[in-house]
């Protein structure tokens, strides 16, 4: 047993998770503030334990006589649920250290004794090996960070985007529960429980093989009950509603580590149960992919809301991980493994980025929401005065999540765009085809992050306050500062040493794509990332990012050794126009505004409309820009209208006369007679 | 001539006429408290007991644990009304008289449940079937409000029409055996019956079987012939609800399964499968979108039992030791976790003043416990983990999923809407702002506590005892 | 000679069983066919009477001496205290006038003839087996349990609707006769009546009559639960 | 492979060649311009002055700009330089080209953008957001369009290094082929737009609603504003030198080259560089700028060129390696 002990430390974390539980549930509540400090605690062990198994590729298996019966309760710790761990702990535990900064006022019955068992969830459902386990601890996460969603219930707005997701929770399990379903092996359909239930485990799921009809099925199945947990589009409509209504700890949670858990299911499904994957499987992935990252933009770049312009860029990044996904699966169903294995390498390095700065965006908003109390861009900006630290690190992530070089989203980018290269070894058409589309796409959704997050960092940190709540803000609690810098460090680490996170994840990728990056062995230096050889392609980002400081450092040294140094502070000059109130600066919709324009055909339905008084009315003119989700609409509003509908029609059955009840039995009994005489 | 079998009929029926001649009402509520637990406490010695069969008693392992979980109910839904009542008759909606009535009526109608459940002869079990349908007739009907008469008025009609149908069905099979065991009481012995089923008269069971499901269907709340039950928990005592919803509808469901043994049992007979799974989806999809309009929180769970109840028939329809075991757990799931809710919905209509739902709003901010409770209940009961729905859930889909995946969607979309329903009333009910007068109640949260751990539990973990009795249930029902 | 002996007493007994029921199929027609609530409730007494009959010849001639007790019950009270008792009733309700048809004769008589040959095929084809006995006697049941059903929802008013589950439990009656032997008839028969009487009560205390098949919908939303407009709606 | 010290020497060498030449090349095109339109024009090294009188020059700062305002100018600068370092211009054996891909390259750009847009909104003038979202606008339409053209290039030379790609242009046959002369296009296009050229915009105005580069650092002065000029000197020889790299690369001296290599390299190099700037001069004068709304499609059908140039690589059986 002594091999066991990661699972140990897990099981010992998962009870400190349970601990934390019991403990808000009892204490009264000032006190707490109690439940942060036992997550970070677990959350740190469980780190420990997944870098552990990451290093030594082993798994761990443990069967509690709990769940199905004759079945039980089966656990599994292998490298990708230690990946995929690491993820979720790392988001817990900088969330839970922002958490310890909470005011003792919003500490309150409503969040705290379900933040722990959300993590516990979340940590279960990665280590879950039986269908009934992975499904029970994934309802498990959903109705916890449903609760949290809609802690703050007194918002209208709030309950129904918990509403709606719940709904939608519901439904991916589901589709989830019919894709095991599909996948399980019939030991025993006709047989006795314990074969029936048995096919259910992971083990017999492996050794199940499947038919291309089934296994087209339940991809179909799988992608929709993880894409809509992810936010694939179009079944992301819930996303941008629900993940900001949570208290902001809880948003990063959802936003940064919640969705990881959806890609974990779906990397879990194709690559490990479903058997050896067949080229067009990649089909949905890639495409979905591709529109969801560009997709998620054009929404992002046009919302006021800073949490919701988060969700979507949110949504965005999933697209990425799934085109990333799909590359893998066509690169190694058609045998190009080691463009599968940079592929797959880009997928995961991506929703570990991406799980760093979102989490961090996500808490520099809760900080301005915090120290503003507004979500809106258009009555910030300036902040960067008063939160200069929440704003350096906001834009460490902002730059991150641009994926611009040296920091982290750009490690994964440039793996992206390395595996999209070797499209040409294509042997179909389709995916020939569509290679060169992922790229146009993913280029473009770089260039509109840049673009979104410009706008998002400029409105918000810079600039003159555009509110009095602004104007007065002040910088949050040291712990949230540095739960914010922790997670700062670690995007620009990660981007620094892209080589090293490679490397590290190899066995893993030995697992998913059969090999690893073979070129990082000998680069120029062990930093050094290489996608396939070092002839092919390299991206060395210390030495870049030593080359830019250097050559800035110098430049102003020179520059300061030849200039006088002179310094003076005036109004600004705006063009001869100094001290306009700062209403008239660019706000976040004229700043969208241009993209707007050019995007138009794209962004479908968004309308602008301008109400100007005629010469001589004094009233002011007035301009709004409204747009419309269309998977909102056609996916989510029309099926709720007709479901109600018909509850309309069906509802004449609950106001019929007693003598018409007394027909309808007469009939049913009728019906079946009559059915008697003609069978018999 | 085993003593404690009979005890659990006796126990009830003599308390019954002693809780008649109790003046106090007081008295009568403890009285029947401890009645109720008597008889639990009988029943649990079942557990120990081998299976007893006699001319008119019977106790196999279908039956036991229904008994178990009948008398159990019935003991944790006296405490409840205990904590009810008195609230009643301070608002002055029951006179001391009625209520003494009530607490009779009470026992009674446990007494005829547990006739019904543990009866060998089937004109005993009709005979227990209707006792109980009548005496709960008068129970719905006890406020006398207009709401309340019509609806008993309704739940009359159709429900001694079902009791005919189910008695013509009763002659049929009696017929049926009469050609095989002879005349008199042989042929109307259950175990008799099904010792020797293959050799029956297909034809006659066949028949008499479609008689038996439209005639025990209507007492289980099949659409269409559902019609009684929603407006009989709406307007009667919300004690009477909990024993409709966790009780009565059980005991005919069980009555259904006896004869589905019997003709499952003949090789020639017709498949009831089809005929089940036809009416439980048509029951499962109609309740979901009915409850969509409900204005009424207790109508609007009446209709969530008939989803279930569809549910269970369906489970049974498809048959197979999987779908068998998910459907007898299912039903425990179901009375225990239903029964929860309508403890905590009767509080809360206490404590709101209304049975609206328009008029229950911010309940989590007014009542934190009855939130709580409701909450945990309604989650519970759609399905959703940590709690034992869930896994009967899974069971029932995955096992059909496995033989007709189409039938399993149909199921899994009924499920789904039924959710969807559900849980929009549940958040309106919670959350936002508190609307309306609220009063303090003293609710005795131990019922739908001691319900809900039960289930919760059961989500978690089935004793390997309750799984092979299960188990050996699932066989027998084929 | 002795065979002979032997056999008439059965034909006869099959005969006069059968012209019995076949009596109270051609009443539950009339029952169908009337309009006039006096003349419902005379045809069924006529109905009670036939079945008291057959019942008692069916425990003559299978010596069932306990047979006996539930004609008497039949006749005494189906054939002469109940309907006297609707009698009253319609006068107090002042429902003598009225022609309380939901569905108009012609069809309602279709329709019981369809019902009718349903009765006859399905019980026909099911018991070849079964002395002809049960089987005359229990399709002709069968039909005035049907016939009975149909009654109850082709007529509006309380009292016919009484009246019609009458002559469905008359049909049950004779079924339960008809199948030799069966135990606890008796009893069955007693509890039915029961029932009867609580129905009856139930029409008497709570004038059902309107409350039983109203279309009005002001009135629905007075009393049905699940309306738009209502107040508290306990 | 080259000796590092030759290959430093490269690196070293070109770094300061390109900060050297880049007014000089801004200010050939200002003098042909000046000329065509019959005009004596500045001097061709009045950039030269500009920039060191500015940097003598006191910086006047807006009251709230904030310390990323201050910083800024030195970032963008070096991100620019550092680009500009890694494209080869007359010698392909670089030290560092291992550091970084066409891919890093495309990125550096962006970053520089995007700081330089960030920097724009700082003092919260009206002009400067004007300023920043239409480069934003632009850039995101301009970013993908010469991602694609960098990634077109590199899959017929079967890499993203762009010392590799110039060896495999310069070893391949001279031959026209479609992808390239489409990627070619989308790849001025792009310069164009990317340097705030005529059409896309006027370096010269200050015509406010017009303008895009000049709204953005219009706030700058001193020191600060020198940095943004000649980093903009820099981005325009660094695109110069892409094209040329990419397209023209004959005469690039090999990797380890002799001296007269080198120097033929440096002279062909400095051609192409004056070629370039005169032609860029011409075209300013022969066309007029168009409205801002304008500049979308002028930079869509750049993307759209780029992505049929990448498509018909991909589809095109002679890149299959």
């Amino acid at each position: 047993m002594s091999m066991e002990w990661p699972l140990f430390i897990l099981a010992a974390a998962l009870a400190v998770y349970a601990g934390a539980v019991l403990l808000a549930v009892s204490l009264p509540r000032p006190a707490l503030g109690a439940v942060y400090p036992l997550c970070i605690l677990a959350a740190l062990a469980a780190c420990a334990a997944d870098i552990w198994v990451l290093a030594g590729q082993g798994a761990f298996q443990a069967t509690l006589p709990l769940g199905l019966p004759t079945v039980g309760l089966r656990f599994r710790l292998d490298s990708l649920s230690a990946f995929f761990g690491l993820i979720v702990n790392l988001g817990i535990a900088t969330s839970s250290l922002y958490g310890t900064g909470i005011g003792r006022a919003e500490l309150s019955k409503r969040i705290e004794p379900f933040y722990p068992a959300f993590c516990a969830a979340m940590n279960l459902v990665l280590l879950a090996d039986d269908a009934f386990g992975f499904l029970f601890f994934w309802e498990l996460m959903s109705l916890s960070s449903w609760a949290l969603v809609v802690s703050n219930h007194e918002d209208e707005e709030n309950r129904k985007a918990a509403y709606v997701y719940l709904i939608m929770a519901a439904m991916g399990t589901t589709a989830l529960l019919f894709a095991f379903g599909g996948m399980a092996s019939p030991a025993g359909a006709a047989g006795g429980l314990a074969g029936q239930a048995g096919g259910y485990a992971f083990d017999a799921i492996r050794d199940h093989k499947l038919t291309p009809l089934v296994s087209g099925l339940v991809l179909v199945a799988a992608l929709f009950g993880t894409g809509s947990k992810a936010g694939l589009m179009p079944l992301h409509a819930w996303l941008p509603l629900a993940h900001p209504a949570a208290p902001s700890h809880v948003s990063a949670l959802m936003s940064g580590v919640m969705t990881k858990v959806a890609i974990y299911g779906i990397i879990r499904i194709v690559f490990d149960l479903l058997g050896t994957p067949a080229w067009w499987w990649s089909l949905p992935f890639i495409i979905l992919g591709a529109a969801t990252a560009v997709g998620g933009l054009l929404y992002a770049v046009q919302d006021r809301d800073l949490k919701r312009v988060l969700a979507y860029s949110t949504i965005e990044n999933i697209g990425i991980v799934f085109a990333g996904l799909g590359l893998a699966i066509a690169f190694k169903a058609t045998g190009i493994v080691n463009a599968a294995a940079v592929a797959m390498a880009a997928a995961l390095l991506h929703s570990l980025n991406h799980s760093w700065f979102k989490s961090l965006l996500f808490l520099g908003a809760g900080a301005v929401l915090h120290a503003t109390g507004r979500r809106d861009m258009e009555s910030l900006g300036g902040l960067i005065h008063h939160m200069p630290q929440t704003a350096f690190y906001w834009l460490v992530g902002a730059l991150s999540i641009s994926a611009l070089p040296p920091l982290n989203g750009f490690v994964s980018e440039w793996l992206l765009f390395q595996a999209v290269l070797a499209g040409p070894g294509f042997p179909e058409p389709i995916l020939r085809f569509l290679s060169p589309v992922v790229a146009a796409m993913l280029a473009l959704a770089a260039g509109l992050a840049a673009a979104c997050f410009v706008r998002a960092f400029g409105t918000v940190f810079l600039g003159r306050p555009r509110s009095t709540e602004a104007a007065e803000a002040h910088e949050v609690p040291a712990v949230q500062r540095a739960a914010m810098g922790i997670l700062a460090v670690l995007c620009i680490l990660g981007g620094l040493f892209g080589g090293f996170s490679a490397w590290a994840i190899g066995p893993l990728l030995k697992t998913l794509a059969g090999t690893e990056l073979a070129g990082l062995a000998n680069g120029p230096t062990r930093l050094s990332l290489i996608a396939f050889t070092q002839g092919r392609s390299i991206y060395d980002a210390p030495t870049i990012a030593l080359f830019v400081a250097l050559s800035a450092i110098a430049t102003m040294l020179v520059v300061h050794f030849i200039s006088n140094r002179g310094t003076r502070r005036s109004p600004a000059w705006d063009c001869g126009f100094p001290d306009a109130s700062p209403a008239t600066q660019y706000s976040a919709s004229s700043f969208s505004q241009p993209l707007r324009r050019v995007y138009r055909g794209i962004v479908l339905g968004s309308v602008e409309v301008l109400e100007m008084p005629p010469p001589g009315d004094l009233r002011p003119g007035r301009f709004a820009v409204r747009y419309r989700d269309h998977a909102w609409r056609n996916l989510y509003r029309r099926p709720a209208v007709a479901l109600l509908f018909l509850a309309g029609r069906f509802n004449a059955f609950q106001f019929l006369t007693i003598r018409r009840y007394l027909v309808l039995m007469f009939s049913t009994l009728i019906a079946l007679l009559i059915i008697m005489a003609v069978w018999m | 001539m085993n003593v404690s079998v009979w005890a659990i009929a006796v126990i009830p029926i003599a308390a019954g006429i002693l809780l008649a001649l109790i003046p106090s009402y007081r008295v009568g509520a403890i009285g029947n408290v401890l009645a109720s637990g008597l008889t639990f406490a009988t029943s649990l010695s079942f557990l120990a007991m081998p299976p007893v069969v006699e001319d008119y008693v019977i106790l196999d392992s279908l039956n036991t644990f229904f008994v178990v979980l009948n008398t159990l109910v019935g003991f944790t839904t006296s405490a409840f009304s205990a904590s009810y009542i008195g609230h009643e008759i301070e608002t002055g909606r029951l006179t001391p008289l009625f209520v003494r009535f009530y607490h009779a009526m009470f026992q009674a109608m446990m007494a005829a449940m547990n006739i019904a459940l543990l009866a060998n002869n089937i004109g005993v079990m009709w005979v227990g079937l209707e006792l109980a349908t009548l005496i709960t007739v008068v129970m719905v009907g006890i406020y006398r409000t207009p709401n309340a008469l019509e609806a008993a008025w309704k739940y009359f009609i159709l429900g001694i029409v079902g009791i005919s149908l189910a008695f013509f069905g009763t002659i049929l099979v009696y017929l049926a055996g009469q050609g095989v065991l002879g005349e008199g009481l042989p042929a109307m012995t259950w175990s008799k019956l099904l010792a020797s089923a293959p050799k029956l008269d297909a034809a006659l069971l066949n028949l008499a079987f479609i008689f038996l499901l439209v005639g025990y269907g209507t007492k289980v709340g099949l659409a269409p012939l559902h019609a009684w039950l929603p407006d009989a928990h709406a307007e009667g005592p919300t004690p009477i609800s909990a024993v409709l919803s966790g009780l009565l509808l059980n005991v005919a469901l069980f009555a259904l399964l006896r004869f589905k043994m019997l003709i499952a049992a003949h090789p020639g007979a017709l498949k009831p499968g089809p005929i089940m799974i036809t009416i439980g989806l048509l029951s499962l999809i109609f309740a979901a979108f009915m409850l969509y309009q409900r204005r009424d929180i207790k109508r609007l769970f009446a209709y969530s039992s008939i989803e279930h109840m569809g549910l269970i028939t369906f489970a049974f329809g498809m048959g197979g030791p999987l779908a068998n075991f998910a459907g007898l757990l299912h039903m425990v799931m179901h009375s225990l976790t239903k029964s929860a809710i309508f403890f905590a919905v009767g509080h809360v209509a206490q404590a709101k003043g209304t049975q609206q739902l328009s008029g229950i709003r911010g309940l989590s901010v007014t009542n934190p416990g009855l939130a709580v409770g409701l909450a945990f209940g309604v989650i519970a009961i759609s399905g959703l983990p940590p709690f034992g729905a869930f896994m009967s859930e899974f069971l029932i889909l995955s096992s059909t999923f496995a033989r007709e995946p189409l039938l399993a969607l149909a199921a899994a979309f009924g499920l789904l809407v039924a959710l969807g329903a559900l849980l929009l009333r549940l958040q309106n009910i919670l959350f936002g702002a508190p609307t309306g007068p609220h009063h303090k109640v003293s609710a005795s949260s131990l019922p739908w506590m001691v319900h809900l751990s039960l289930v919760l539990v059961a989500g978690l973990y089935l004793p390997a005892a309750v799984i092979a009795w299960f188990q050996k249930a699932a066989e027998l029902l084929g | 000679m002795t065979l002979a002996l032997d056999v008439a007493p059965v034909m006869v007994a099959y005969d006069v069983a059968h012209f019995l029921a076949g009596m109270m199929l051609v009443a539950s027609f009339m029952l169908l066919y009337q309009d006039r609530i006096f003349a419902v409730l005379n045809t069924f007494a006529a109905q009670a009477m036939l079945l008291a009959l057959a019942v008692a010849w069916q425990g003559y001639v299978h010596h069932h001496p306990d047979l006996f007790i539930t004609a008497a019950m039949a006749f005494g009270l189906k054939g002469i205290v109940i309907p006297l008792a609707l009698n009253r009733m319609v006068v107090r309700l002042g429902i003598h006038r009225d022609v309380d048809q939901a569905v108009n004769v012609a069809s309602s008589m279709f329709l019981g003839l369809g019902l009718t040959s349903l009765a006859l095929l399905l019980v026909l084809k099911v018991t070849p087996g079964a002395s002809s006995f049960t089987r005359e006697g229990l399709a002709l049941a069968l039909a005035v349990i049907l016939l009975g059903f149909l009654m109850m929802i082709t007529r509006r008013n309380a009292v016919t609707q009484i009246v019609g589950f009458m002559s469905i439990e008359n049909g049950l009656i004779l079924a339960a006769t008809g199948a030799r032997g069966m135990p606890l008839v008796v009893e069955v028969s007693v509890a039915f009546s029961v029932l009867i009487a609580l129905f009856v009560f139930a029409v008497f205390v709570f004038r059902i009559r309107e409350r039983f098949d109203s279309v009005e919908i002001e009135y629905l939303d007075r009393v049905r639960g699940d309306r738009r407009v209502q107040g508290d709606g306990r | 492979m080259a000796s590092p010290i030759q290959s430093f020497m490269a690196q070293g060498a070109q770094m300061f060649l390109v900060l050297l030449v880049a007014p000089a090349v801004a200010g050939i095109t200002r003098k042909v311009k000046a000329r065509l339109t019959r005009r004596q024009g500045p001097p061709v090294v009045q950039c030269y002055r500009d920039l060191l009188k500015l940097i003598r020059k006191d910086s006047v700062l807006a009251g709230n700009a904030s310390w990323f305002f201050r910083t800024a100018p030195y970032l963008i600068f070096a991100f620019t330089w550092v680009a500009a370092a890694l494209v080869p211009t007359f010698a392909s054996g670089l030290m560092f080209n291992w550091a970084a891909d066409v891919v890093a390259l495309i990125a550096l750009i962006g970053a520089a953008r995007a700081l330089l847009a960030l920097a724009a909104m700082d003092v919260g003038t009206s002009f400067g957001g004007i300023g920043s979202s239409r480069e934003m606008m632009i850039a995101s339409l301009a970013e993908p369009a010469s991602m694609l053209v960098m990634l077109t290039v590199a899959l017929a030379a079967g890499t993203t290094r762009l010392p590799e790609v110039a060896q495999f242009l310069i070893s391949q046959p001279l031959e026209i082929r479609v992808s390239f002369a489409l990627a070619f296009v989308a790849l001025v296009m792009v310069a164009i737009a990317e340097n705030a050229r005529i059409p896309v915009d006027n370096p010269a105005t200050h015509l406010e609603l017009t303008m895009v580069h000049e709204a953005m650092v219009l706030e700058y002065s001193g020191r600060h504003l020198a940095m943004i000029e000649a980093a903009s000197y820099l981005k325009l020889v660094l695109y110069f030198s892409l094209v040329i790299c990419l397209f023209v690369p004959f005469g690039m001296a090999p990797l380890h080259g002799e001296p007269i290599a080198w120097a033929i390299g440096l002279a062909a190099y400095l051609t192409k560089l004056t070629l370039a700037a005169m032609a860029l001069g011409v075209w300013e004068v022969s066309i007029a700028k168009m409205r801002v709304f304008r500049v979308s499609e002028f930079l869509g059908s750049a993307f759209i060129f780029s992505f049929l140039a990448i498509l018909l690589a991909f589809l095109s059986r002679e890149v299959l390696r």
